[in-house]
């Protein structure tokens, strides 16, 4: 259940880690406009396309962050022009819940936005990215594994005096 | 009809005349050129949008004093982007600017045109290109020290120093002026003050604009 | 009676209703008494630690694990029990999933120390007296088991081979598994000894369900009048069911009141609060977000609605500070 | 009703009839305004010339007084000059957008143990008086209806732009509302936001002039009786060159310059005096409303 | 670093390619390389130039060959520009093409960001993604649908009318759908076209006849789509036909019914003239109109406005084709493709105060002025102003709600052209002087320039400066009863005030009024700007983000005539080759639900959108229809016991790709 990191983060060199969902149509295409118009954003975010908001299952953004993400980021297509007619009502419906139910399990709001981007609109891409990526920059790390280590220390202790007496005995 | 030739303007014009005449050699070459005088004013002047300047003019037509300017508007964003530091420094136009703000809302392309002037003016006060005796950066300056002194600004006051500091004649001929304000109780002689001045010297001159005139 | 096959019973954090369900069993109790040989109960016998200390790694062939695990006693116990077992079965949903206690998981440890000992309304501890952890006394030290920050379930403490869920889990899925367990026909390791599929499937009132099914408002049991043949969630109750194993074939629905969830999720389910959120919020029937909004305010605490069993082995294991 | 008032430098010395006449008729409303204590020169188009920050700070020192002197969650802020209006918006403004500009406000704020949160709203007393107060209102309160007078309402600039809140930047109609209200009749003219030359008239005349020549002349052409206006800048240039004009481009140009708060007060049966009509140059002729204006009074 | 030993034996390919200096110059491809070949399950690790080129395509199949791969992933461009590329030659080297899977470091990556580091260290994030997605990948088959041959055409202006017969002629049958009651749209309207000054109704109306005749082409004017539903292939249509309250097959346009109405006058502002001149409530739009019938406005008609009208419109129809009780029609129609050629509108000229439209009678739009120099105009072609003069001074103003970030910041292409053609056209019926005030000349078409050299020429003024204000305001005496143009000579650096007898202001275009409500019924996209989007700027300007449905002329963009006419043709070709191909090869990211796993709690059945999902009665689960299923997952989202998937996009796939982009390896998920 704990991971750990391939790469250490120092504190220092910590840079946020955001997951974006994003709908194939409007916000996967919006993020291919932002490239093909040279628009240059925060290297923060990493995306995985999906075909609709509707797909994101809550559970994926709980493992992201129970993974190490710091902010998690889902795009879709603005109201009324779902390519699946409604696939980002549904989406809009959990993510509200979603936001309650982390707030009330101690996790920042702005870690978890929910977007509406066009297709057309590349420059939004570039905006939200950027301001949540400093938005999150400064609420710091998330860091759930490393909570989650920090968590399970407690278990250890005992062992670790069983051993302790063990060694002193055979010392 | 024949306009009066103004009185206190800045005699300027009768120089051009004579550089019209004479045989001048106009080049201007990169080297002269501050290249970094654009994006220096377009960042002072929260106007990212003066680069994207698309040099139509609606500024100089919208603008109820480029009559009197020795660069349109228009050619002093062309200049402020392209680097004429010293010319735009230099230029009547930037002090001409009444801050009507004309042609900040007709700007097709909503540049702050009227705070890219104000970008400039101080600008030309801090490397002390503006000219001493023009009669607007005067007013300007007297205004700031009454008001950096009282608090308050007392229009007798402001404009007995600036006809002191320009032209003392035409103090005369405002004298009638202003008698027929006083009279009306339009003009006071007593200078209106804030209680607290101690707040105002803390709050004032923490940055070092007001300090180069 | 060396020829019988070792079984020990171990209670961790929980209500001793795993305990009950056991002798719940009735006269099958007799039955699985004959065939084996109890050698821990805390509950019903009296066997110590040393007991089992004694006993060679891997003797006992079975322990059932209920309860929770919060404090370093029954994290020590378990551990030997562990070491002590060929099999381990994490019995019933605190076990299993962290049952209740995990709701605790919302709070830190001195948030709910400081409710205990101080807050709560029945309390009157003016001195704010709270337990040692150690206290030397003329006859010798007494000692406390350190109480955790956090609530486990017990395969975040050991290595665990099988879970029987429910809370209780019922005598049928208990006498199902001694079987097996006897006849030596087990599953592969790892599994939930229950139907793998929703409750759903097994719900008396599986076909009272619209198929058009829209929320508006959610309701609470004890503040309507419950139709007595009615789907819940048809209702507009919370019920659980759709995103709980099967298994307890429906209890608590013939009882009038919705599933809470005891059985966990399914083994395609990584987060069964997620996903019962998932499910509901897809359906509520508003479009704006003030009006979503409004409807999804009707359920008061989605996390311990959700999670009621399942707080520990949640993706978010517990509450951050 | 209750506003804070931040009357500005102007309002002290050659526009003290807007003052007076704007209190007038506040009163008169029963809207109650309280003056910011010690409040000071709001910097104008001068300060921000030479230094952007102490523009900004000296501004923002009247904000923060008025926020000490109300409770209210929104303060809202009357400013009747146009430059102080702006002045005063544009700071707000820059407050709340320009992170590095509020930053430094903030500091220079702080040396003089102030601080300023964001609770006030700078308003324009034609934005109070149409939006807050309302037309009906005000049309119910006229005792001494202006039937027949035509009038040029003159904006100026800089209570419109560049921030316009309450009105059409291009074409604003609120003053012609207020002049409806009141029973007089607003002429259509086009000129009713080109600029006057502000400073101008007293640093390079020439051009001070013209341009007050061709609003004076604009006004006049359309019929306008009077030009009322809500900046006194804008009233001064318009007033106390006319003669002067004259004189250089030889035409007659003779035109009353009311702020439009006396224009108000006269329909509200408040005194020439009350409204301090003596202040001006050029008193309008407003005899043919007077008997009607007195009866009520007398009542 | 090794686990995986409960899947099969798994040899992943990956590729990383450096589009030129596209990628490899913002981002170390080699270093990506080597570090995807440390992952686990990867047996070849490769970059290369250009993976989309032919060698690049070899290249993977030669290694498939070779080392055995069974996975493939390619780190290059945008899935939604070569996904299908790569898929193709997965399958050409003995691949099921679905083992693969597509890396956006481009778009996504090298594109966006300036920092190399960081770039990097993403663009291995993402890999590391996708090499641990292939893993739960599985063999499937693209769903195939036949397509329908029929065509629908939505608009019949110049472009729709050309594109419905670019494919009647090639023997497709089309509908063609028009919403107002004759097509010719605005090229109708106009009286010259640009730069050859051919008559544009000479060059349409033929055009509109062969549309009213063609056998295999349906004509509904006066109508509108409604509801569009079903897929590429296989769309059903509805559509509106609204009454004439002439009966279409009766009417043959004698006009006789107008002659005789019992309004002497024309009494409603004629559409066609813009508003220039009135018309009665029984009208033609125009002679040449097409379908060449006769129709009623009912907002204008006093039978309908009182019931109390004498009908002499009805005594004077001898073919009895007036029928005042005719209801609206509902038709429903079934078509493969769809051309959307729905044109624009021109800017609104009240928009812009400072020019003075409305408010000086002489100030007039250009397209008023098509009309007004048309000789079957209003005043047959002779310009004469609303004042009753003709005009000795002409002010043109370009750029009139185009380049300006307060109304429409595009340019609108056409209104150089056009103005330099209403010039020419004003110059020659007036003889008077014209000034063109512009900002920028563009005339980038074929002997455009050679167009604007003429007019230079011919001595019209050209006046580099944008307007800013039209006013009657004067300063000058021989201002007097004048509009005075204000604007910079920006090539003299003075102001200069031009005062004209006419001002004509160049409007741009700009999305029709019921662009977004169009876009949504056909569920396409639309530009920031409001225009339909194309599915790609350069290589697909008439294909659009669904499937089947095709734009041409100026709903995609400012366009003047010969661009319409060529982008019409274009789409006419792209519905034409998937016609002719006779099917398309779907996604296969359908869901499905595992019978055994389900419950039935109904859950899904009240998600779909498409209704897709049905319950099983017998035995009591759900059932995904694959032929309805469009694949956007909502379901899966929704299954609370996780009993349905989606082919593509596993839940298990989406896991390891988290893992993967937040640097886990897949041994430690879980």
């Amino acid at each position: 259940m704990v991971s750990t990191n391939e790469q250490s983060t120092s504190k220092n060199s910590w840079e946020p880690r955001i997951v974006a969902f994003f709908c194939n149509w409007c916000t996967y295409t919006a993020a291919d406009l932002a490239g093909v118009s040279r628009l240059r954003y925060s290297p923060n975010a990493r995306i995985i396309r999906v075909m609709c908001s509707g797909r994101i299952d809550p559970q994926f953004v709980l493992d992201a962050f129970s993974k190490g993400a710091d902010g998690v980021l889902i795009g879709g297509c603005h109201p009324g022009d779902c390519h699946y007619i409604e696939g980002n009502y549904k989406a809009l419906r959990r993510v509200q819940l979603l936001k309650r139910m982390l707030k009330d399990m101690g996790i920042e709001e702005k870690r978890f936005r929910l977007e509406w981007i066009s297709a057309s609109e590349g420059e939004r891409v570039k905006t939200v990215i950027n301001e949540m990526t400093e938005q999150v920059r400064e609420l710091g790390p998330l860091g759930m594994p490393e909570r989650f280590a920090d968590w399970d220390k407690e278990l250890d202790i005992l062992e670790k005096e069983i051993n302790r007496k063990g060694e002193t005995v055979d010392a | 009809m024949q306009l009066p030739i103004p009185t206190n303007v800045h005699s300027d014009e009768s120089h051009k005349v004579e550089d019209i005449k004479k045989v001048v050699r106009r080049i201007k070459f990169e080297s002269e050129l501050d290249h970094n005088f654009g994006e220096h004013i377009a960042e002072k002047a929260y106007g990212q949008k003066l680069l994207g300047c698309i040099q139509c003019g609606t500024c100089s037509a919208t603008c109820p004093l480029s009559h009197y300017m020795d660069y349109t508007p228009r050619k002093v964003i062309a200049m402020t982007r392209e680097g004429f530091k010293e010319e735009v420094l230099n230029s009547l136009t930037i002090w001409l600017c009444a801050s009507c703000y004309s042609c900040t809302v007709e700007c097709p392309r909503q540049i702050h045109i009227t705070e890219i002037m104000y970008a400039l003016k101080r600008e030309a006060i801090q490397h002390g290109y503006y000219p001493k005796r023009l009669t607007i950066p005067v007013l300007a300056r007297e205004f700031y020290k009454r008001v950096l002194k009282d608090g308050r600004n007392t229009e007798s006051w402001v404009l007995v120093s600036l006809y002191l500091h320009t032209n003392p004649f035409a103090m005369i001929k405002e004298a009638i002026l202003g008698i027929k304000l006083f009279l009306r109780g339009r003009l006071t002689i007593g200078k209106e003050r804030i209680k607290r001045r101690d707040q105002l010297h803390a709050i004032l001159g923490n940055t070092k604009g007001g300090s180069q005139i | 009676m060396p020829d019988k096959p070792k079984v020990a019973f171990y209670w961790c954090a929980s209500c001793g209703g795993c305990e009950e369900s056991v002798v719940d069993l009735a006269e099958n109790i007799l039955a699985v008494v004959d065939a084996v040989d109890i050698v821990m109960w805390p509950v019903a016998m009296d066997f110590k630690k040393k007991d089992v200390e004694a006993m060679p790694d891997g003797s006992i062939l079975v322990s059932l694990i209920n309860g929770a695990v919060r404090t370093s006693e029954q994290e020590e116990m378990v551990k030997l029990l562990r070491k002590k077992s060929k099999l381990v079965i994490a019995y019933g949903s605190c076990a299993h999933t962290g049952g209740v206690p995990g709701l605790a998981n919302q709070f830190e440890r001195e948030e709910v120390l400081k409710f205990v000992y101080e807050d709560s309304p029945s309390t009157v501890n003016p001195q704010k007296t709270r337990p040692e952890i150690k206290v030397i006394t003329e006859e010798g030290t007494v000692t406390l088991p350190k109480f955790f920050n956090v609530v486990r379930a017990l395969d975040q403490v050991i290595d665990v081979d099988y879970y029987l869920p429910g809370c209780p889990p019922t005598p049928k899925l208990l006498k199902q598994a001694l079987e097996a367990l006897l006849s030596g026909k087990m599953p592969e390791k790892g599994t939930v000894l229950a139907p793998d599929i929703a409750l759903c499937d097994e719900c008396p009132r599986k076909d009272t369900k619209p198929s058009d099914l829209k929320y508006t408002e959610f309701k609470r049991p004890h503040a309507v009048q419950i139709d007595p043949n009615l789907c819940f969630l048809a209702q507009g109750i919370i019920c659980m069911g759709p995103a709980t194993r099967a298994g307890c074939e429906g209890v608590c629905i013939s009882g009038n009141m919705p599933c809470t969830g005891c059985f966990g999720p399914t083994s395609r389910v990584k987060d069964q609060g997620a996903k019962i959120l998932s499910a509901l919020a897809s359906q509520v029937e508003a479009k704006e977000e003030k009006e979503i909004d409004k409807i999804l305010a009707t359920i008061p605490d989605p996390v311990g609605t959700f999670y009621r069993y399942a707080l520990p082995v949640s993706l978010l294991r517990k509450r951050i500070k | 009703m209750k506003y804070l008032y931040y009357p500005g430098c102007s309002l002290r010395s050659t526009g003290r009839a807007y003052d007076e006449s704007l209190l007038a008729v506040s009163k008169k409303l029963e809207i109650q305004l309280e003056e910011i204590n010690d409040w000071n020169c709001c910097g104008a188009t001068s300060y921000v010339s030479i230094d952007e920050i102490d523009a900004f700070s000296l501004a923002a020192r009247n904000l923060a007084l008025a926020e000490l002197q109300s409770s209210d969650e929104e303060v809202n802020l009357i400013a009747p000059c146009s430059a102080c209006y702006l002045a005063l918006l544009k700071t707000e403004r820059f407050l709340e957008e320009v992170p590095d500009v509020s930053a430094k406000i903030n500091s220079s704020l702080y040396k003089a143990g102030l601080h300023y949160n964001g609770r006030v709203n700078v308003r324009h007393p034609i934005d109070v008086l149409v939006n807050d107060y309302g037309l009906e209102n005000i049309s119910k309160r006229i005792e001494t209806p202006l039937k027949g007078l035509k009038i040029a309402c003159y904006y100026g600039c800089q209570s419109l732009r560049p921030y316009a809140t309450f009105d059409d930047q291009y074409h604003p109609m609120t003053m012609e509302k207020i002049v409806e209200a009141i029973g007089a009749e607003p002429i259509d003219w086009s000129l009713k936001t080109r600029c006057c030359g502000g400073s101008l008239t007293g640093t390079i005349q020439e051009a001070g002039l013209r341009l007050n020549r061709f609003l004076l002349k604009e006004a006049q052409k359309s019929g306008a009786e009077i030009i009322i206006t809500c900046c006194p800048l804008c009233q001064h240039n318009l007033e106390c060159y006319q003669e002067r004009i004259s004189r250089f481009y030889d035409e007659e140009i003779n035109i009353p310059v009311l702020y439009f708060t006396q224009l108000m007060g006269i329909a509200l049966g408040l005194s020439e005096k009350e409204v301090s009509m003596h202040r001006l140059f050029k008193k309008p002729s407003l005899k043919r409303f007077s008997q009607k204006g007195a009866a009520a009074h007398a009542w | 670093m090794h686990g995986n030993g409960h899947k099969e034996d798994i040899r992943i390919g990956f590729y990383v390619c450096h589009c030129g200096h596209n990628i490899a110059g913002s981002l170390d491809v080699k270093s990506v390389a080597e570090y995807v070949k440390t992952l686990p399950g990867v047996a070849v690790s490769r970059d290369y130039k250009y993976m989309c080129s032919d060698p690049g395509q070899e290249l993977v199949q030669k290694d498939i060959r070779q080392n055995k791969l069974n996975r493939i992933v390619v780190a290059s461009c945008s899935p939604l520009l070569h996904e299908h590329t790569f898929r193709i030659a997965v399958e050409k080297g003995g691949l099921n093409p679905f083992y693969f899977q597509m890396v956006n470091i481009r778009e996504n990556v090298s594109w966006v960001h300036t920092d190399k580091k960081a770039a990097t260290e993403k663009a291995k994030d993402l890999a590391r993604a996708a090499v641990q997605r292939v893993f739960s990948h599985k063999p499937l088959e693209p769903k195939h649908v036949k397509i329908n041959p029929d065509v629908l055409v939505v608009g019949g202006g110049i472009s729709g009318i050309h594109a419905a017969l670019t494919l009647a002629n090639a023997g497709k049958k089309v509908y063609l759908v028009e919403k107002s009651p004759t097509i010719g749209g605005h090229m109708a309207m106009f009286d010259k076209t640009f730069p050859t000054l051919d008559c544009a109704a000479c060059i349409l109306t033929p055009k509109m006849s062969q549309v009213k005749n063609h056998s295999n082409i349906t004509l509904w004017s006066y109508s509108e789509v409604t509801k569009v539903d079903g897929y590429v292939g296989n769309y059903k249509i509805t559509v509106k036909r609204k009454p004439r309250y002439i009966n279409e097959e009766l009417c043959v346009g004698c006009m006789d019914c107008i002659e005789k109405c019992v309004y002497k006058e024309g009494k409603t502002p004629d559409e066609f003239n813009a508003g220039l001149s009135k018309r009665k409530p029984i009208y033609i739009p125009f002679p040449q109109a097409t379908p060449q019938v006769v129709l009623i406005d009912r907002e204008a008609c006093i039978e309908f406005k009182s019931g109390h009208c004498k009908k002499t419109c009805v005594e004077a129809c001898d073919r009895n084709a007036i029928d005042f009780k005719q209801q609206e029609e509902t038709k429903e129609i079934e078509a493969g493709t769809i051309i959307l050629a729905t044109g624009f509108k021109t800017f609104d000229a009240d928009k812009v105060p400072y020019y003075g439209y409305g408010k000086y009678q002489n100030v007039y739009t250009s397209l008023e002025v098509e009309r007004l120099v048309n000789a079957s105009g209003p005043t047959s072609g002779e310009v004469i102003l609303r004042n009753g003069k003709t005009p000795k001074m002409i002010g043109i103003i370009h750029c009139v709600g185009s380049r300006d970030k307060r109304t429409n910041r595009w340019c609108s292409r056409t209104c150089c052209m056009y103005s330099l053609k209403l010039a020419h056209l004003l110059k020659e019926h007036t003889d008077a002087e014209v000034y063109n005030f512009y900002i920028d000349m563009r005339t980038p078409g074929k002997a455009y320039e050679e167009f604007y050299d003429k007019l230079l020429e011919e001595n019209v003024h050209f006046i580099r400066g944008r307007v800013a204000e039209v006013t009657d305001c004067a300063v000058r005496p021989e201002e007097e009863g004048k509009l005075i143009i204000r604007a910079e000579d920006t090539m003299i650096g003075i102001v200069r005030r031009v005062p004209v007898d006419m001002v004509v202001l160049a409007v741009g275009m700009e999305p029709k009024e019921d662009a977004q409500d169009v876009r949504r019924m056909f569920n396409i996209s639309c530009s920031t700007e409001g225009f339909f989007l194309e599915r790609h700027p350069k290589l697909a300007p008439v294909d659009t983000f669904t499937d089947g449905i095709y734009i041409a002329g100026a709903c995609q963009g400012p366009k003047d005539i010969p661009d319409s006419v060529a982008q019409a043709g274009a789409a006419a070709a792209q519905a034409l080759s998937l016609i002719d191909r006779g099917e398309i090869e779907l996604e296969p990211n359908t869901a499905f639900v595992v019978q055994e796993e389900c419950s039935g709690c109904r859950t899904c059945l009240t998600i779909c959108p498409y209704n897709a999902i049905s319950r099983d009665e017998e035995k009591q689960k759900a059932f995904i229809n694959e032929a309805l299923c469009k694949g956007c997952g909502t379901c899966v989202a929704a299954c609370p016991s996780g009993a349905i998937k989606q082919n593509l996009f596993e839940d298990e796939m989406i896991y390891s790709e988290i893992n993967g982009l937040l640097k886990l390896t897949s041994t430690e998920c879980c």
